[in-house]
């Protein structure tokens, strides 16, 4: 990492709070429906994970807006998604759970929990096939790992010595649940040992992420097969807008709040990378300017026309109906 | 009381006689229930008894298929019916078999309930129906009922029950409110004659039966004539005797549901009444279902791949212009 | 040629023409495929080209979705229809949405076969039918042959579709003879006249047609009529334009298949018909299908549970005589 | 294990290779239809492992015949159930694949790979819940440990300390894919590992089963939570009799078969328990004796009546039709 990485990793943090907080105002308004989940407290995480892993196919879940800003997807088409707009990265159709473009190699945007890790296998494999090194990146929160897809996964990657990493984000809720109410341990990582490499992370540390993400892929590369790691973060607001995150006292939230990853990368950039105030202002403030414009984009962008109902079911729209 | 608290009422009232009686799923527990369907149950039977389980369906009904061979009744719910597909093995190729394979050794009284359907822009993978699929399983009872009342019966019926059941639900339902009458006797497995009129027999199911009761008044003022409205509250076994009585007088069917209209459950209905009252039929049959299209986010898009009491009312209109109703 | 060797001389041609074709699934390659569909293939094209896979259904069918994603043309083969129950959260909520969720951006190129129905004696767990479930999701082509020709170019169409195609088999055809005309230019989609005839449309698919096809001589005979065979070839989407043609002439409709009757998917076809061609219909519809029963062990059980040359010819006779054919 | 059991594990082991033979002719005669799946080499690992199992439940899978006589179900009635008589245990309706007798504790017979795990998991957690302490034994293949519902019940048996078995029949094949091929190792019980106990033992040797599944189960019985036993064992035959057995060689099959378990463990009768030539004999002669009178009986019994199709879909019938 070097200072433009490293100011690149704070603006995307930055604008990924930035964005979850006015997703979350315009959700109120009534703008975006459906539900909702914000990354909130889990900016750093996202974002130097996504930057570590430099190149190569990123899969991920319904939690994704700021990982997809972090695959330099369009903060304003991100947005306009959110709003269902025709403008936005799923033509108004997926909404905030299901942000495709693999033209960025971004592969969702999935609300099954767990349904994604065999695609992101399966995509593993044809990277393998095609002599493609960069390797595959799924992501998944705590919860998936108690599900068959995952350990399917686990058996059939480490089996084919597949270039995947397997990326959890270990918040310890899954919605109301509490991973060691759902599994016999808080680590996650556990699981994988019989398979293959594992590390854990602290999720709260982007640097750590990035570094952790970063050597992860460099031994997927020189083809030492599936790595998997682990990251504990915190998410600040409940599982979704929706949810009143009842189940978490305030003294866990306090807890789990005090290690903010933005001002602890901020320290970074200030001691590390010797970013002045007024450096770190300007990032923010762009941060929040694109922000401003994403909402305003995706208020002023058209609805789908109603044709598009029928778009897009099948590739080969002449076979659609024969009678 | 609302559809969701009488939903909760039976269960807990199952609980309080039977011990026996367990209920198990994501978050049903100490958060209560993500619909709180189970709200307050954890507190008073312990967690012994509201299991909380990890996002593991597969396991969830195949738990409970083993709960049950081990003299349990358990009730598990499926957070949303798309969830339930992780889970469509044990569904159909134990819960539903077991009995059958062991000529009646194997008793299963269980439960499986899941919310379905088109809420508010949860998009394709939190929307679909799957009632289709479930109610042509030999071996599955499939109950699916709109009306608070019902759903409180019903549901009590489904636990008690030696034999297994799907117990289908509604995301716009849970907060319907209705009267319920404890102590009335009632079969799950009769239709419910919503509404009755002499024109046409209008059938349907769940939160749609609602939008045609919405869409009732129009239609009867647009072609002067007075609709029966039936909701079918059991899926399978269909209660085609009240079906029956109601065409022999309307001579005319109506199916209104949900699913996309692409083997919808509702081509089982029109198909029986094409083969066994084709007779007394004095119009082609109509059904009114989704477009065969995956739930968009989009909700002008959404609502468009759903029948509506609007469009409820512009397609039954047309077509009884059509036909001479 | 059998049947099957038509299947395996489709995938060795398009695995031959495009080295983006892979096949994966239980046993299909050192072993030959249990139903030796895919005999040979592995010698040729190697072990990353043709995979055998863990016994894990999910996976199978979400893999083939990843490397479609991942641009591959997987072809993915599940050993027997029930099993694909576990993978039907990939098949429904992911190979058939994803496109679609996607604003089709994403494109999958990607075919699932299985072989389902009842073959002899497997019992209640090997042996049902699935076409009605997936028949009826919104993102799939599901195409079922029964023909040895077309089998062979379905196959081959399905395979290089840019589109997810089930394509359903039956335990019982693979060993059937035809004759395949490599030539030949055929659509898919297009229901197949397996005989021409002008009194009673019949119409089936998969196995059921060559049941139908051994009933009809007898049918003909006891009722001095002309029977007209259509296989549907593609269950979804439906070349309804074909059954109009064929009703429009023999104004009368019998729908044969070897699923449960209540639910199976020949109610769509039938409710279709009723909606579509009430006014062209001269006598109700005809729906032979299976009992409503898991699939007995006991031959005897097991055939009295699924329509039968002799069963087809004596539902269809009676009928016929009632209805004045 | 005292002299008399040691006796009757041995008749077990004969009466079940006996049965097997008897089962495989009748095929061919076409009195046996459907799949057959022979448990031959593997006799020793059944029976010990089900009578070391005293009490309890027990789920299995279609390769259960030996283990349902080991549990006192009726030969005569399995041999029955295998030609579809009324008379047989699952009334002619399930086959050889489904033999269920609740009144034995014995479940089945369950022809999905691995689909019964979970099954098991359930009523551990009844058992459990009931307060009984003899648990629950689950019996499957290698190749179910690499499915879904396999690890879903690891997971969840490891969370609620659930009194349950897991006793793995590991003979290194699924049908004609080597357990190598389909897993990134040979012990699947390295899979249990972060979970729970595990134990591996030689599956020819039934002595060694018999005493590993006693501790597991007095383990269990203990309230150690869940243990899992991995035994290695090799089938003699085919996947099932329909399969040619061709993907193993003339060498592999010969090394396999050497340490025969109906062999060895005669040895352990003669030399631990001074069982005379006579004694073995006499035990010998009696289980096929058992077995004719199996396959006379099953060819004497009555075909089910056609109503049977109908019978047992549901328990209350009355509701089965309304109309
Ligand atoms: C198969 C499935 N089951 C249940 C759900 C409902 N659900 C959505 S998110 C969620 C919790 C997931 O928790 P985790 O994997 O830890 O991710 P997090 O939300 O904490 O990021 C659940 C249960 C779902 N979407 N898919
Ligand atoms: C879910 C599922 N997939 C595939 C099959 C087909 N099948 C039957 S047995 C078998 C192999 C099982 O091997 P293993 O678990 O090792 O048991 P073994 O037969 O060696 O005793 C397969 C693939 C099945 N019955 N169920
Ligand atoms: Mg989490
Ligand atoms: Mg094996």
């Amino acid at each position: 990492m070097n200072k433009l990485e490293a100011e690149d990793i704070y603006y995307l943090m930055v604008l990924g709070r930035a964005f979850e907080y006015a997703a979350k105002e315009n959700y109120m308004k009534g703008n975006i429906s459906g539900f909702l989940h914000l990354d909130i407290g889990q900016e750093g995480f996202s974002v130097a994970a996504i930057k570590a892993f430099e190149k190569g196919d990123i899969f991920s879940t319904y939690r994704e807006h700021i990982m997809a800003m972090a695959r330099d997807i369009e903060t304003k088409a991100i947005m306009a998604e959110l709003f269902g707009k025709q403008t936005g990265v799923s033509g108004g159709k997926g909404g905030s759970m299901h942000l495709f473009e693999p033209s960025r190699f971004f592969y969702g945007g999935d609300a099954i929990v767990g349904g994604h890790i065999p695609n992101a296998v399966g995509c593993a494999y044809a990277r393998a096939l095609q002599g493609n090194e960069d390797g595959v990146m799924v992501i998944f929160g705590d919860g998936a790992t108690n599900g068959g897809a995952f350990f399917e996964s686990l058996n059939i990657a480490a089996t084919h010595k597949l270039p995947l990493l397997f990326l959890c984000e270990n918040n310890e809720y899954a919605i109301g649940t509490n991973i060691k109410r759902a599994a016999p341990f808080r680590e996650q990582a556990k699981k994988a040992e019989p398979y293959m490499l594992t590390y854990t992370v602290d999720g709260m540390d982007a640097k750590a992420v990035y570094e952790t993400v970063r050597k992860a892929q460099i031994q997927i590369q020189e083809g030492h097969g599936p790595v998997f790691v682990e990251a504990f973060t915190c998410r600040y607001e409940g599982h979704s807008v929706s949810d009143s995150n009842a189940y978490r006292s305030p003294q866990e939230m306090n807890h789990c709040k005090v290690k903010d990853p933005l001002e602890k990368f901020k320290k970074e950039l200030q001691e590390k990378w010797l970013c002045s105030e007024r450096e770190i202002k300007s990032i923010e403030a762009k941060a929040q300017k694109a922000v401003d414009e994403a909402v305003e984009y995706a208020e002023n962008s058209p609805e789908p026309e109603l044709d598009a109902l029928f778009e897009n079911v099948f590739y080969e729209e002449r076979k659609n109906v024969v009678s | 009381m609302l559809y969701r608290e009488a939903l909760n009422k039976a269960l807990d009232e199952v609980m309080n006689a039977d011990d026996t009686v367990v209920t198990l799923g994501e978050d049903v527990g100490l958060y209560g229930g993500s619909f709180r369907v189970t709200e307050g149950l954890v507190e008073k039977y312990g967690e012994k008894r509201v299991i909380d389980t990890p996002i593991a369906e597969l396991s969830i009904v195949g738990n409970a298929v083993g709960m049950a061979i081990g003299g349990l009744r358990p009730v598990a719910e499926i957070m949303t019916g798309n969830f339930s597909l992780l889970a469509f093995d044990q569904i159909i190729n134990h819960m539903a078999k077991l009995r059958y394979m062991s000529n009646g050794k194997i008793t299963l009284p269980m439960v499986v309930r899941f919310p379905q359907g088109v809420s508010r822009q949860l998009a394709a993978q939190h929307s679909e129906s799957y009632e289709q699929m479930l109610s042509a399983v030999p071996g599955l009872r499939v109950l699916s009922v709109s009306d608070v009342n019902y759903a409180y019966h019903a549901l009590k019926y489904a636990v008690l029950s030696d034999d297994p059941v799907i117990f289908i639900e509604h995301e716009l339902l849970y907060n319907k409110k209705g009267e319920v009458n404890f102590s009335q006797n009632l079969d799950p497995f009769k239709a419910r004659i919503a509404k009755e009129g002499s024109d046409i027999t209008i059938v349907s199911y769940l939160k749609m039966v609602d939008d045609v009761m919405l869409a009732v008044p129009e239609i009867e003022k647009e072609l002067g004539c007075s609709c029966e409205v039936i909701d079918l509250c059991s899926l399978n076994p269909v209660d085609y005797e009240s079906l029956k009585h109601s065409i022999e007088k309307t001579s005319r069917l109506v199916m209104v549901e949900e699913d996309h209209k692409t083997g919808g459950y509702g081509a089982q209905i029109v198909s029986w009444a094409a083969e066994e009252m084709f007779y007394t039929l004095d119009a082609p049959p109509l059904r009114l279902a989704g477009e065969d299209v995956p739930i968009p986010y989009n909700r002008s898009l959404e609502l468009a791949s759903i029948p509506t009491p609007e469009s409820i009312t512009r397609d039954i209109v047309t077509w009884g212009k059509k036909n001479d109703v």
